[in-house]
């Protein structure tokens, strides 16, 4: 299992789901209808680097966190 | 890296790095301060942060400061901020002018794209998702 | 625009303007702070200043800067400037960041072209004009 | 008679001469030997305001200010 959560104003409670890369991440996501507006702007980090490539492997008890558009300053 | 519930203290921070720089024989400090303007009706911005990116971001932004021998510095607020107070400052202290100008530049403009933080404007007490004035980070839409 | 004997006292400048301009509606308030460096064995550096072409020359500035919303201030140091003190604090307050950002570059670089004074290099109680260092005005030559 | 005066390192104390254009300032300061590392990388101010044209007209009592390379900040 890798933990998701979805920072800042998206505003949905962190999920446990089974993944063996992002791939399988995107997958799962992608049935979510309350994430519908959001997958194709934000930017993805496992266990808080960000990451590129939808290859990326994921271990038992990995962080994805899903980070939405950002304005700080 | 610095970050405070509410305003900042501006004057304390400028002070601060200056006073901790004193003896590296910069040549050129520039802060650059951030503050709330009063604009839309808003009572405040607030910022919500994911600190562990936050600091990886602003790690490699301090090795690429080193890469060209200046120091670079960052205080940020959490939470709620009221218009005509300050919610950012960063800086650069540098040996050279021309180095420091550069960098203070492309340290905010990168900071403004890539710094996992996310405004809010306050109105009556409500807080509002910036949408319209964020940007998407670098790699956004890898699981779209 | 602001002459001091001796160097400047950065923190009060600083904190000065930041009061002054606390009602403006500011966004972005971008200092540069300008410290004598230790090198070459000099104690100090030492300045020149033509107030008169000065003055001129910081008033066409105001004009552009609030031709674009902005506002620019500056102090200078007159006299004897030890190492690891300031002798030029100069800034740009400004609605939008971006403007902040390019002015701030603009006005230094101009100010480094084209305010009328001049630097000299103190080692051993003597005043050496710093000719390496130094550079011709817009339209020098003229008399030639 | 116009005031001509040299400023930071010249190092050379204010003459009075008989010019009606900044032409006829040229002319006289070529012929002071003290001057000729100096004149190529002057400017030049006419009470207070700089020039870029020979051609400036000078009345009585005008002030010409010499200004050599310079280095704020």
């Amino acid at each position: 299992m890798v933990k998701v959560e979805f920072l800042g104003p998206i505003g949905k409670e962190t999920i446990e789901i089974e993944a063996a890369t992002l791939s399988d991440v995107a997958k799962r996501l992608k049935e979510e209808s309350d994430l519908a507006e959001w997958l194709d702007k934000c930017a993805v980090a496992v266990n808080d680097t960000m990451v590129s490539d939808l290859a990326t492997r994921l271990n038992e008890g990995d962080k994805v966190s899903i980070l939405p558009p950002v304005c700080g300053g | 890296m610095e970050l405070y519930d509410g305003p900042l203290d501006v004057k304390e921070i400028f002070g601060r790095w200056l006073d901790e720089q004193a003896a590296s024989n910069y040549g050129a400090y520039i802060p650059f301060v951030g503050t709330i303007r009063a604009e839309d009706g808003i009572e405040a911005l607030s910022f919500d942060i994911y600190e562990p990116v936050l600091k990886a971001w602003f790690d490699s932004w301090q090795e690429k400061a080193k890469a060209r021998g200046a120091v670079v510095k960052m205080a940020h607020s959490i939470g709620d901020v009221p218009v005509h107070t300050s919610s950012y400052v960063s800086a650069v202290f540098s040996p050279k002018r021309r180095v420091a100008l550069e960098l203070i530049e492309e340290f905010v403009e990168d900071f403004k794209a890539n710094a996992p933080i996310w405004k809010y404007d306050v109105k009556e007490g409500k807080r509002i998702y910036a949408a319209d004035r964020s940007t998407p980070m670098d790699g956004s839409g890898l699981l779209a």
